[in-house]
């Protein structure tokens, strides 16, 4: 394979897409480096998860391509996603199968790789998860939020992926776990996983990523290195309350 | 000339399709055979077919359909609560109304525009009573019967003449329509230690309740009425038929050559052989026909006038098949049959003859 | 006492009947969340597939082995495509009631098509008569009573001891998430009906001897299976035989001891006690309510 | 949008009202059968359609209301009598339904109200005493109207219709007013509702009261429309034929059981053509109206009016995106 | 002064699980509470045993010095008490707008009053602020359920304000909010608490929006009370850095 040698992992080029007729990315393009950690940022309601979603196919694309160390993987199918690229997914929300066990949750979550490399890597993947851990044989619906949040997360660490998405993984975890799950990023990061991020816990994402993107309305704002944009004296402004406390029109700021 | 217009309205959807059907297709063979051979005075029938979904309601609306329509006559529909319906449509309409409905309270209207295809109960139950109680010496019975107004004026009739008859139901044992398990009920009957088993049911419950009946080794007689010895229950009982006995008005298996004859061109037209609601069916044509002609005329006033005390020989109108005659009610009078199943094959023991005869 | 044994016999038949038709429904109903209202057309069809082909000469066994391969393909991979698939996202109501519909369908196209007739069905095992005392059974209705022990376990077993099965639920409870961890779904849609169409020809050639086949022979089938899926556990596949004996065993023992007219009563008292009490069943797990 | 629905209704009126005199006996038959069912479908409409309570037992309140009436009619007591009672009992028989309903959702209460409907249709035909068994009732007759005879077939129309626009008022009433939220909201998510200080318990009941109601005047009005009734009509399978009429009309459309019922009882009439297939064409017909329409009839419009919005909505979206400009 | 709500000796297990082993706190009058600890810590248990949507084992619950055990979220709600969900739950397919509206209806007139009155139940300007308040005016027609996660949270937050309660319950109100909005969020609650001497007890994880929004603070661990005080106090609090702020 070809690939052009830069060092660009995922790249939206011109994504229109969005929910039946209603498009929520408005010609989105945006590159994502390989083996960097790449933050989406934005306001609710932004996108953020849109875009997540259109690279999983969960959205329907009207135009425009997602490509992969340059190879289209538009409308690839979420099996060859996984297998063939690598690619895993940690959406927003609710994502459990409730009346499974907590095991088998992971088994299914392992459900590409085969079932004896699965069962080797779980208990890896519960060390790092202790709460999980003691509710192994529980259904995983009787977990309380921040315990499901983390079956989730480890859920897709099973796959040892190349490319991780995901989709606010602080939602309902434990400072001392975000801060773990953190770090876990980071090291993933480091040893060459291509992490895209969404994250509302803005000051301590930025803080572990090495770039940040900001959505609004469908579009892209801004697109800084995230240190630079930590030191950035409007941060402030632009994202912890400064901008959209100015008497804007809602409509025309977050629609 | 014109053609004579009717509308046969019967149950070819829901619990009563399998009736209806026959009805339907023996109707559909009579008319095929009168229109090839010129009609009736020269004109021909014009039917149509509607399927009340063996539901009142719409049996009503069909009924009414009908008399907007201005059809000469109405056959069907067959369920009781149906034809009681829908039969005060066409009164009102003075439109005369065949059924094959067995019903007694059919007839028991004072309606001078309903007749029957066949034995109200009232007319066969005494004959089958009379039969047990003097060839079968039975003084117990046991009745089992589909709990349907079907299986339910049959049940009251037997009973009711059982005890004229001096004899005693002994267990009365209702069973749901789509029965599948009779264990229970062949249980109840067995432990009655009746002389004699009456069933009274459909054609898929009496052949499952004859298989039951020869599981649990049951040797006393098992009589039934009409449908209990019919081609259909024979072929869905297999073995278990054999023995059964039962007093039928209509059967394609009786000792008659234009039965015979009909058996064959029924089963050469539809695939398969009638059961008595094709000869219902397939008579009541030809009855009407007869009707017309002795008339002279097509007036409906006239021809209900005329089936009053009318009279068909089966040797004038073979289509008639056998000999018939009908009172000023409605009810019809003809020659009838006990009959036992012996090696899969249904056999006259008897010949009853038509109680204006006696 | 005789009469009692005879009659738990007969009630044990009839309930591995019912709980042959239940099975279909809880599967269906963990493994892709839906209520199929054709279950009983679902058996009615192979019954008559099954006659077709016994009617060119073949074999039993032969005619089943067709009969199986049409109805996957049929009530399996058509079913999918043309129903499941467009339906399911849409909830429980418009696939309910498509299967209404397609009841209504299959029911009448039997009979304007083929016949309103019934057909007598030759029973894999005969029918020899075996006496317990003077209780009386027969060879086809224990041999029933044992092909629906078997199935139940066997599907039981699928669905929640392989990893294919467990996938097969998780794509009834969370269908995103599913697609997300790579798990084929459409292709777990499709086992799920195509083994429900399998069972159903199963059921077909167990029942339709008793049952006989005819357009309405689901109608009766159905409703029995609902109360017996509904009394064992919708959400457990043993659930259907328990529930399957427990309606045919009380409906003939009430039949006797009871009233005959009364005698669905008592199968649909045990029924409405079970829903208030347990509703979900005797051998349903409980679905967690977490806020 | 309150203007087209008023000029759809006002049209539709006007056809009910102009039309039958000029329909033979028949046709008068079918639309008195059809608004009947309309009735009986506007209180499942509401049980099912509004309050998501699964209800699979509508039929055997329908049966409750023609038997009351078709009973005391026979016994000589005024139908104007006879139907309050008839309402009254539903009502109060509703509420007792609705218990189930507090502990058990979705298909275990669609199961319990179907173990409801069978046990009333085993009374109907068991209890021959009073119901007249599988014989039914039969010569029920119809009620006069402040002296006015309604024998007629017309004439016992115009009383049907007149019940219809009466009730379908109350109906589209009640569902403004915030009962109609509570039902709405009850349906979507009876947790949060209920800590929303919404009372599920009574709200439940009463949605099943209601619906109960309905069917039992509908049920009254029948069994004077076909002047015989019989355990039959009243069997579970009426029951789920009228939940498929609501869901292919639309549930939680306020004209949904308009259009839902013409389906289920005008539909098949118009089909006869078809002779003996007509039946399976029907059932065909339901399933492609299901593909097509998965949300019922009704979804059409909203589902034209959701898509302009979302043409909108993402217009607007995109002038926002452009106002916003940024780094591209 | 008697606190709005005193919970003493809570007990619930599930199983083995002892999700809340004994667990005593109380809100004073305009009080804000905040409520922390680690995942699994038994919060949002205790919350639902409080609201009624759980029966705990033992244990007594009194709000306004009144034992509230075994009443339910209903009647709760209409006693003066609003709460929030840590799961989504918003009526999924009724417009924001009605989902705030009937969020307040039943707390005007009687049952048989509201079969009459108009469809919004006079609500609609305070429904109409509080959409403008979140900054959801862009979506107020549009279905809940086909909202963003954060703007379905933020519908949720505020159907809890819409009947002027006296006492609400959050459970990680800020979980998915950007933080713009979370400051916007915890100025509304001071500024409720002032006017209105609201109370408030606050589940959350956002440790910059606890300390600065709460007057006391309770830590939960392993369904336990470890530690109840003012933010300093908690800050300071060697145990609860261990076991849950970290560094
Ligand atoms: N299923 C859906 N149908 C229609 N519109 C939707 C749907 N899901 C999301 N939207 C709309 O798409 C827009 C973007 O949603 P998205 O979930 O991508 O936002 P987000 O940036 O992830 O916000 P948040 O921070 O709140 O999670 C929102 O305006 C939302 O209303
Ligand atoms: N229905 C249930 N069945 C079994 N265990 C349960 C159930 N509900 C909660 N638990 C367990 O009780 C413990 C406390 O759960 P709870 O939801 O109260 O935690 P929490 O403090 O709210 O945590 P988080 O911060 O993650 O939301 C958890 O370990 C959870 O797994
Ligand atoms: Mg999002
Ligand atoms: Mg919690």
């Amino acid at each position: 394979m070809s690939a052009p040698a830069n060092d660009t992992c995922i790249e939206f080029d011109n994504v229109l897409a969005g929910y039946g007729e209603f498009m929520i990315l408005n010609n989105l393009s945006f590159k994502a480096k390989r083996g960097k950690i790449t933050l989406l940022l934005g306001p609710n309601g932004a996108g953020k998860s849109t875009v997540l979603k259109a690279i999983f196919g969960l959205t329907k694309m009207r135009s425009g391509a997602i490509k992969l160390d340059g190879e289209n993987i538009t409308g690839a199918s979420a099996k060859d996603l996984l297998v063939k690229h690598g690619i895993a997914f940690v959406p927003q929300g609710r994502n459990l199968f409730g009346q499974l066990s907590v095991y088998e949750n992971l088994e299914l979550g392992g459900i590409t790789l085969g079932m004896k490399t699965t069962h080797e890597r779980i208990p890896e993947v519960l060390e790092f998860f202790p709460r999980v851990k003691e509710r192994m044989h529980s259904l995983a619906s009787s977990l309380s939020g921040g315990e499901q949040k983390q079956l989730e997360v480890g859920r897709a660490l099973l796959l040892r992926p190349k490319v991780l998405l995901i989709d606010e993984p602080s939602i309902g975890l434990s400072p001392m776990v975000v801060a773990d799950v953190f770090k876990l990023l980071r090291k993933l990061a480091d040893q060459g996983t291509t992490v895209l991020m969404v994250e509302q816990n803005v000051k301590s994402a930025l803080k572990m990523a090495d770039e940040a993107i900001a959505l609004e309305s469908g579009r892209l704002v801004l697109h800084k290195r995230a240190d630079e944009l930590l030191a950035d004296p409007n941060l402030e402004r632009i994202f912890l309350g400064g901008a959209h406390a100015a008497p804007a029109p809602s409509a025309a700021s977050t629609v | 000339a014109d053609a004579i217009r009717i509308t046969s309205i019967q149950e070819l959807s829901g619990t009563g399709a399998t009736a209806g059907t026959n009805f339907k297709n023996g109707m559909a063979l009579a008319i095929k055979e009168i229109n090839a051979s010129g009609g009736v005075l020269g004109q021909k029938i014009d039917v149509t077919f509607a399927d009340t979904q063996s539901n009142p309601g719409v049996a009503k609306g069909l009924a009414q359909k009908a008399v907007d329509d201005d059809v000469f006559a109405v056959f069907g529909p067959g369920f009781s609560g149906s034809i009681l319906v829908s039969m005060s449509e066409t009164r009102r309409a003075k439109i005369p109304n065949f059924t094959g409905g067995e019903a007694a309270s059919v007839t028991l209207q004072g309606n001078p525009y309903v007749f029957r295809t066949s034995f109200g109960q009232q007319t066969s139950m005494p004959k089958a009573a009379r039969y047990m109680v003097q060839n079968l010496k039975a003084k117990t019975v046991a009745v089992i019967y589909v709990n349907n107004d079907f299986g339910k004026g049959g049940r009251d009739m037997i009973t009711k003449s059982l005890e004229i008859m001096g004899a005693k139901v002994v267990a009365d044992i209702s069973t749901d329509p789509g029965k599948l398990d009779f264990s229970a009920p062949v249980l109840q009957a067995k432990q009655s230690n009746a002389d004699v088993i009456f069933v009274y049911t459909n054609e898929e419950e009496a052949a499952r309740c004859l298989r039951e009946l020869k599981k649990q080794g049951v040797t006393k007689p098992i009589f039934g009425e009409t449908v209990l010895t019919g081609q259909k229950v024979i072929e869905l009982a297999g073995d278990a038929a054999n023995g059964a006995q039962a007093h039928i008005g209509l059967s394609v298996d009786a000792p008659v050559p234009t039965m015979r004859a009909f058996r064959a061109r029924f089963e050469k037209a539809f695939g398969y052989i009638p059961d008595h609601n094709g000869i219902k069916g397939y008579t009541s044509v030809y009855v009407m026909k007869a009707g017309i002609e002795k008339v002279g005329k097509v007036d409906r006033a006239a021809f209900a006038k005329a089936m009053q005390g009318l009279s068909v020989s089966a040797a004038k109108h073979p289509g008639v098949l056998m000999d018939v005659s009908y009172n000023d009610k409605g009810d019809l009078d003809r020659e009838s049959f006990i009959v036992e199943v012996r090696n899969g094959k249904q056999e006259v023991k008897e010949v009853l003859p038509a109680l204006s005869k006696k | 006492m005789n009469d009692f044994i005879q009659l738990l016999l007969s009630g044990l038949a009839s309930g591995s009947i019912y709980a042959l038709a239940a099975l279909g429904f809880t599967l269906l109903w963990q493994a892709s969340g839906t209520i199929n209202f054709a279950q009983g057309e679902f058996v009615m069809l192979p019954a008559f597939m099954m006659l077709a082909f016994s009617s060119l000469g073949l074999p039993l066994l032969l005619s089943f082995a067709f009969t199986c391969f049409v109805a996957v393909i049929v009530l399996g991979w058509a079913f999918k495509r043309g129903l499941a698939d467009p339906l399911l996202k849409f909830g429980m109501m418009p696939i309910v009631v498509a299967t209404l519909g397609l009841s209504i369908a299959m029911k009448n196209g039997i009979r304007a098509g083929v016949s309103a007739e019934a057909f007598p069905f030759p029973s894999l095992f005969g029918d020899t008569v075996l006496h317990l005392g003077s209780a009386a059974i027969t060879v086809g209705d224990l041999g029933t009573l044992a092909a629906a022990l078997l199935l139940v376990l066997a599907t039981q077993a699928f669905l929640n001891k392989t990893v294919t099965g467990r996938a097969m639920q998780a794509v009834a409870q969370n269908t995103d998430s599913a697609t997300v961890l790579g798990i084929n779904v459409p292709r777990m849609i499709f086992y799920t009906f195509a083994i429900n169409a399998l069972l159903a020809c199963a059921a077909a050639l167990l029942v339709t001897p008793a049952y006989l086949a005819k357009f309405d022979m689901g109608e009766g089938l159905s409703t029995k299976a609902f109360f017996a899926a509904i009394i064992g556990g919708f959400n457990n596949s043993r659930g259907a035989l328990l529930g399957g004996v427990i309606v045919g065993v009380s409906e003939n023992l009430a039949a006797h001891y009871v009233s005959a007219a009364y005698k669905d009563a008592v199968a649909l008292v045990i029924f409405m006690f079970v829903i208030l009490v347990k509703p979900q069943g005797l051998l349903g797990k409980k679905v967690e309510r977490k806020v | 949008m309150i203007n087209r629905n008023v000029i759809a209704g006002a049209i539709g009126l006007a056809v009910l009202l102009a039309v039958p005199p000029f329909l033979k006996s028949y046709g008068i038959y079918l639309f008195s059968y059809w608004l009947v069912y309309v009735i009986a479908n506007m209180g499942l409409n509401l049980t099912v359609g509004y309050a998501g309570q699964k209800s699979l037992g509508h039929a055997a309140f329908f049966g409750i209301g023609a038997y009351t009436v078709a009973i005391l009619m026979k016994a000589g007591i005024s139908f104007w009598i006879g139907l309050p009672l008839a309402m009254a009992g539903c009502f109060a028989i509703g509420l007792v339904l609705g218990f189930p309903a507090l502990r058990v959702q979705t298909i275990y209460l669609a199961f319990a109200t179907l173990g409801f409907n069978t046990a009333v249709w085993l009374v109907m035909r068991n209890e021959e005493g009073l119901t007249g068994g599988t014989y039914g009732i039969n010569g029920i007759g119809r009620p006069e109207f402040f002296g006015l005879s309604l024998e007629g077939s017309l004439a016992f129309y115009y009383l049907i219709l007149g019940a219809t626009i009466l009730l379908g008022a109350l109906m589209w009433g009640l569902l403004r007013s915030p009962w109609g939220k509570a039902f709405t909201a009850l349906r979507d998510n009876p947790i949060r509702a209920e800590s929303l200080g919404i009372n599920v318990q009574a709200y439940t009941l009463l949605a099943f009261a209601i619906g109960a109601m309905y069917a039992g005047i509908a049920g009254a009005l029948f069994a004077s429309l076909v002047d015989f009734i019989e355990p039959g009509p009243f069997a579970i399978g009426t029951s789920f034929m009228m939940y498929l009429m609501l869901v292919v009309g639309g549930p939680g459309y306020f004209l949904g059981p308009l259009l839902g019922s013409a389906v289920g009882v005008l539909l098949p009439e118009w089909l006869r053509f078809a002779q003996a297939w007509y039946l399976f064409i029907f059932g065909v017909a339901v399933v492609l109206l299901m593909l097509w329409l998965p949300d019922g009839l009704l979804s059409l419009p909203d589902r034209l009016k959701a898509r302009r919005q979302a043409r909108e909505a993402s217009a607007a979206r995109a002038a926002a995106a452009a106002r916003v400009g940024g780094a591209q | 002064m008697s606190p709005v709500l005193k919970v003493s000796k809570l007990k619930k297990a599930y199983g083995a699980i002892q999700a809340v082993g004994g667990v005593s706190f109380d809100v004073r009058p305009g009080e804000i509470f905040g409520v922390i600890g680690p995942n699994g810590s038994g919060k949002t248990t205790m919350f639902n045993s409080v609201l009624g949507q759980i029966t705990p084992d033992e244990g007594q619950i009194e709000l306004h010095g009144q034992s509230i055990a075994g009443v339910s979220p209903q009647k709760l709600n209409q006693m003066g008490v609003g709460r929030t969900f840590q799961t989504l739950q918003v009526f999924g397919k009724m417009t924001v707008r009605d989902n705030l509206l009937v969020a307040a209806q039943e707390h005007h007139g009687s049952m048989f009053s509201r079969m009459f009155a108009p469809g919004d139940s006079g609500n609609g300007a305070k429904a109409d602020a509080l959409i403008n308040q979140f900054r959801i005016a862009h979506v107020a027609d549009k279905k809940a359920g086909d909202l963003s996660y954060g703007q379905q949270k933020l519908v949720d937050i505020a159907m809890a304000f819409m009947s002027d309660p006296a006492l609400v319950l959050l459970d990680e109100p800020c979980a998915g909010v950007n933080p713009s909005l979370v400051g916007g969020l915890s100025s509304l609650l001071k500024e409720l608490n002032q006017t209105r001497k609201s109370s408030f007890v606050v589940i959350e994880h956002n440790m910059d929006f606890v300390m600065d929004l709460c007057h006391r603070i309770m830590v939960m661990v392993e369904g336990k009370v470890m530690a109840i005080g003012t933010p300093a106090e908690i800050r300071a609090n060697k145990e609860v850095l261990d076991a849950y702020l970290g560094s």
